[in-house]
C-alpha cells in the first residue's frame, strides 16, 4: 500500500467516525442555526443519525461505497434544504470506489469536487453564499494540491480539514444569500454557518478515518 | 382559538395516512415507512405519476390517487415537503418500466426533493420528468427572478390531465407535456377572511382586522402582499377575477375551465356564491366555464378563504379532463 | 369572530342554489321559485325520491341529486325547513307515475311541511311514503315521548340506499321499507369543539371552553345535554363509539357501514384521525368496517366537529349502497 | 236566495277582506310573539300576504274555491308550524262549495271544522293548549248552533265571531304546549296567542264577507 492508499477499512471508519462527531456537535450546531436560521439544523442532523443507524440495521456495509451511501441514503431521508443536499454530496463521495474497492487519495479528491459540483448544482450557492459550500470549497481545493503535490493521505486530508475549519469559522463574517439564513440577514453576523461547520467535520472525519485506528474529529471550535 | 383534533401533533401525519387508507382497502395501499400512498394495484403498462408534499392540502394529493390521475402521492409534514428518500420511494413505486413523471408544486423545497430523487432514481433505471406547477398569479414578479409563482390549485388539473394521458397510453415525454402546457396555462388567485391554524398550535398563523382581507395568500399560511377591505361576496370574487382575466387576456368565445377552491374552513353555500358570481361575470365578458369544480380540493388547513383557478380550454385538454377517474377525491 | 363570504344574508340560499346548479348545468336544473334542484334530465319510470330540509347541511341534500340516489331535493332557509308548498311542487316534480318517498329528518317543522305536503300531493294524484330519518343516539330518550330521535347523518345512508332501490325498480313501498329499515338500524353520535357561526352573525350558535367538548350535538347549533372534558383524537372518537356500540349491541362477526362525518370545519387529517381510530376500535371488538365514508357530508354551517354513524349491513344494504352512484357529492 | 246562502261575491270577499285585516294586525300579531313566542308570527302572515298578492297575480280566481285556495296555497308558502296549518285549515275551507258554485251556510260549518279537524290532525294540539285551535273551536261550535237554529249567515257567523274572539283574549290565561310558545313556558301569561287571534280575524272576514257589501273587520282588540 503507497501513502496515497487507503486502508481497507476506511469506509467504515469514515462513517462511524463522523457519526459519533455529528452527535456530539448537534446541540451546537442547532444552536447556530436557532442564530442565524431557523433552528432546525441539530434536529436535522439526529433525524440523519437516526436514518443511518436504520440503513446499518440490517447488516455492516460491505465496502467503502456501501458505507458511505449509507450515509448518503440517511440525509436524503432528512428534508429540508441540508438533507438532500448532504444526500447528494454522500452519493459522489460513495463514488470514489467502485464495488468491493477501496479508493485512493485522487480518486477521493476528485470525489469531494464532484460533490461540490453537486450541491452547487442544486442549491444554487456560490462561494461567499454562506452555506456549506464555503467549508467545502477550500477543502477541494487544499486536498487537490496535497495529493498532487505526493503528501501522503493523512497529512493531504490534514490540509483539507484545516482550509475547511478556516473557512468554516470565516462564515461568521458573511451575510447568508442562500438557505433560511438569509432571511435573517446582517443579524446573523458573527454566528459561523451551520451547514459549513458540519461539512467541516466530515473532512475532519476523512482525515482521522485515513489514520489505521480511525483517530478522533474535535468539533470544540464549534461552540 | 381552534383546537385541533389531533393525538400527538408530531404522529399526525402519518396516523392520517393510516386512517385514509383503512377508509378506502380496496383501492389504496400505504407505505408507512416512506409515508407514500399508492393504488392497491398498481397500473401497469403506463407512464407513472407520483405528485406530493406538504401536508395540510388534503385532499391533494393522496385524495387523488386512483385509475385516471395519480399512481402515488408522498406526503411531508404539514407544509413542509417530503425528504429525497421519500419522493425516491414513491418514484420508484410509480414505475412500471415507462417512466414516471413527478407532479411538483413550484416550492424551493419540494423542487429540490423531487429533482434530486428524479436524478437518483436514474440509479435504479427509472426515467423521470419533472412538471413544475407554478399557477399563483400573486406571485409573479415581472423579472422573472427569485423562485417564482407558487404552485397551488392548478395543481389538480395537471394532476388530471397527465393522469388521462399516461392512461391514454402516451409515452413519457408526451405526458410530462401536456402537463406543462396546463400549468402554463392555468393561473389562480387567493384570499383569506381567516388564517389556518397549525394543529397543536392555538392561534391561527395570522391575524386580520374585521375589516381586512388578505388578498393573493398562497397555500402555507404566508402573509400576502395586499390587505384589502373586507366585501361583499361579489366583490370578494371580483377581487380575484379581475387579475386573472387582465392576466390571461382571454378572447371573447374562450371555454375555461374553473376551479371554485375553497382553502379549508369555507363551506359549501359560501363557494356557491362565488361560483354564482364567476358565471355571471364570464358570461358578460363572452367567456364560456366549459367545465368546473366547486369544493375544497387543495386546502391550508382550515383557512377560511378561496381560490379561483382559470384555464383556457382546447380539445385536449377537454378530452383529458373528461377523461375517467376513480379516485378518493375526484370520480367520474 | 367569521366573517362569512356572502351578500346580501336573506338571498344566501337562492343564491347559492344558482351557483350550485350553475356549476353542473349537465346534470341538474333548478326551479328557482320553489327552492328545489332536480336532474337535468328527469327519471322515468321509477319510484321518485324526494329530501330536503333547512339550508346549512351541505352538501345534503343538494349534493345527493343525481341517478342511484335523490330526484329533487328541496331547500329552506337556513336552518328552517322547506315550505308545505315547496315539497309539494318538489314532490310533484320527482313524480313519474311511480309514486314518491320523501325522505324527511324528524324535526318538527320538516315532518309538518312533509307530511301535508305528501297529503296535498294526493289531489294532483301523486302516491307518497315517507321515510323518516332519527339516527342521533343523543336525542334518545327512554319513554319515547317528545319529537323523538333527531335525524342527522344516517340520512345519506336512507337516501343512498332508497335511491338504489328506486332505481332497480323497486316499488313505493318497498323502496320505503328498505329506507325505514336502514334509518332504524343506523345511529349517530355526534360532537362539537367549536359551534357554527349563521352567515352574516360574527359569533358562533354557542361557546364552549377551552377545555370545553359538547357531546351530542345536532346539526343546527342546538347545545347538547352534556360537557366533557377535551381530549385527543382517539379519546373523542371513544366518546362517539362508546355509546353507539352500547346502543348497538353487535355481535362479534358483524360488518358495519361507518360515517365519519366531519359537521364543517373540520379538516380531513382530523377526520382520517377518527377514521383511524375507528378501524383499531372495531377491529378488537370483533367487527368489520365492511364500508365506510370520510368526509363532510351532513354539516352545520362551519362547525367544528364530528359525528360517527354506524349501520350493520346485510346482504341487502349492502348490495343497495355498492350500488353505482352519480352525485356531485358522492359518486362510485 | 234564502237566508242562509251566500251571495255571489263570497269568495272574493272573504280574501280581500281578510288580506286588509291581517296585513294591518301584522305588528300586533308579531308583537303577541314576540312577547310569547318566537317573534315570526308578524313576518309569516307578511309572507303569506305576499305569497297571496303572487297566487293572485295570474287574474282572480273564477269562484270561492278558487279565492280560498289561493288562500291555502299562500300559507302553505310560508314554512314554520303556522305556516301549513293555516294552509291546510283553508283547503278544507275551500271544500264547502264545488267548482262555480258558492256554499251555504251548512256547509261552511262543516267546512270550518273539517277545518279544524286538519289543524288537530296535523298539529295535534287540544282546545286549552294556547293555538289557533282555541279560538277555532267555539266559532265552529257557535257557528253550527246559529246554522242549526235557522239564523241567517250574517248573523250566525257573527256569533261564530264573537265566540272566537272572546276565546282569542282567553289564551292570554293559558300556558302554551305546543309550538315555540312553549318554551316560555308561564311568562307568556298575560300575553294572547297571536294564532288565536289571527284566526278569530278569519271568522270575522266570513262574517264581514257575508253581507253584501263586504264590511269590515275589527282588529282593535288585539293591541
Ligand atoms: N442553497 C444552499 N446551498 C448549499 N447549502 C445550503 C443552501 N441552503 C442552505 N444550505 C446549508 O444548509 C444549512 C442549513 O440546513 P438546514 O437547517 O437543514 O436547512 P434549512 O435552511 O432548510 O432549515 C445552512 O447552514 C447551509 O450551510
Ligand atoms: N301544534 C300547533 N297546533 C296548532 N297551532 C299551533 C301549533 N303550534 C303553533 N301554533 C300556532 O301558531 C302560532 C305561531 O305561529 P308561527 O309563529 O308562525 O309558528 P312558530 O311557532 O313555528 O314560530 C301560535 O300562536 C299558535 O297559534
Ligand atoms: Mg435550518
Ligand atoms: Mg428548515
Ligand atoms: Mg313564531
Ligand atoms: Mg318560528
Amino acid at each position: 500500500m503507497t501513502d496515497h492508499a487507503l486502508h481497507d477499512d476506511f469506509g467504515r471508519l469514515v462513517v462511524t467516525t463522523l457519526r459519533e462527531s455529528l452527535e456530539g456537535a448537534a446541540p451546537a450546531l442547532g444552536d447556530l442555526d436557532r442564530r442565524a436560521g431557523d433552528g432546525d439544523f441539530g434536529d436535522n442532523v439526529r433525524v440523519a443519525m437516526k436514518n443511518l443507524g436504520r440503513e446499518l440495521e440490517g447488516g455492516e456495509p460491505a465496502d467503502y461505497r456501501g458505507w458511505v451511501t449509507a450515509m448518503s441514503r440517511a440525509w436524503l431521508g432528512v428534508g429540508g434544504t441540508s438533507g438532500p443536499l448532504f444526500g447528494m454530496f454522500y452519493r459522489d463521495l460513495a463514488r470514489a470506489a467502485g464495488d468491493g474497492e477501496v479508493p485512493d487519495l485522487a480518486a477521493l479528491a476528485e470525489a469531494l469536487a464532484a460533490g461540490q459540483a453537486v450541491v452547487q448544482k442544486y442549491g444554487e450557492a456560490e462561494v461567499g453564499d454562506r452555506t456549506m459550500v464555503d467549508a467545502l470549497a477550500p477543502a477541494v481545493t487544499a486536498l487537490r494540491e496535497a495529493a498532487g503535490s505526493g503528501a501522503d493521505a493523512v497529512h493531504a486530508l490534514g490540509a483539507a480539514e484545516k482550509a475547511a475549519i478556516d473557512a468554516a469559522k470565516g462564515t461568521a463574517e458573511l451575510t447568508a444569500r442562500r438557505g433560511r439564513a438569509s432571511y435573517v440577514g446582517d443579524s446573523a453576523k458573527g454566528v459561523m454557518d451551520p451547514g459549513a461547520c458540519a461539512m467541516a467535520l466530515v473532512v475532519g472525519a476523512l482525515r482521522a478515518a485515513a489514520g489505521a485506528d480511525g483517530g478522533e474529529v474535535r468539533a470544540d471550535w464549534i461552540g | 382559538m381552534r383546537r385541533s383534533i389531533v393525538n400527538d401533533p408530531d404522529q399526525l401525519v402519518p396516523e392520517a395516512l393510516e386512517g385514509f387508507v383503512l377508509s378506502h382497502p380496496a383501492r389504496l395501499a400505504l407505505d408507512a415507512e416512506h409515508r407514500f400512498v399508492r393504488r392497491a394495484e398498481p397500473a401497469t403498462g403506463k407512464v407513472g405519476l407520483v405528485s406530493g408534499g406538504g401536508s395540510g392540502h388534503e385532499p391533494l394529493h393522496a385524495g387523488f390517487v386512483g385509475p385516471g390521475m395519480l399512481d402515488v402521492a408522498v406526503a411531508g409534514a404539514v407544509f413542509a415537503s417530503p425528504t429525497a428518500l421519500q419522493v425516491l420511494e414513491a418514484t420508484k413505486a410509480a414505475d412500471s418500466g415507462h417512466g414516471v413523471v413527478q407532479i411538483v408544486k413550484n416550492y424551493t423545497g419540494d423542487v429540490l426533493n423531487f429533482r434530486i430523487a428524479g436524478e437518483i432514481s436514474g440509479d435504479d433505471q427509472v426515467e423521470t420528468e419533472i412538471v413544475l406547477v407554478d399557477d399563483d398569479l400573486a406571485t409573479d414578479t415581472a423579472d422573472g427572478g427569485g423562485p417564482g409563482r407558487r404552485g397551488t390549485a392548478a395543481t389538480v388539473i395537471v394532476e388530471k390531465v397527465c393522469g388521462a394521458a399516461a392512461e391514454e397510453g402516451q409515452d413519457l415525454a408526451a405526458v410530462a407535456e401536456v402537463g406543462r402546457r396546463a400549468a402554463a396555462s392555468a393561473r389562480t388567485m387567493s384570499l383569506a377572511l381567516t388564517a389556518g391554524t397549525h394543529p397543536g398550535d392555538e392561534e391561527p398563523q395570522f391575524a386580520l382586522g374585521d375589516d381586512e382581507v388578505e388578498l393573493g395568500v398562497g397555500i402555507h399560511g404566508e402573509r400576502a402582499a395586499r390587505r384589502v377591505p373586507f366585501t361583499s361576496a361579489d366583490g370578494l370574487t371580483d377581487l380575484l377575477l379581475d387579475p386573472l382575466l387582465e392576466e390571461l387576456g382571454l378572447e371573447r368565445g374562450t371555454e375555461v375551465l374553473a376551479i371554485v377552491n375553497g382553502l379549508g374552513g369555507t363551506y359549501p353555500l359560501e363557494l356557491n356564491l362565488v361560483a354564482r358570481r364567476l358565471h355571471h361575470r364570464l358570461g358578460d365578458a363572452g367567456l364560456a366555464v366549459g367545465r368546473s369544480l366547486v369544493g375544497s380540493y387543495v386546502t391550508s388547513l382550515d383557512m377560511h378563504g378561496v381560490s379561483l383557478t382559470l384555464m383556457p380550454l382546447d380539445e385536449e385538454l377537454r378530452r383529458l379532463w373528461d377523461a375517467p377517474v376513480q379516485t378518493p377525491a375526484l370520480t367520474w
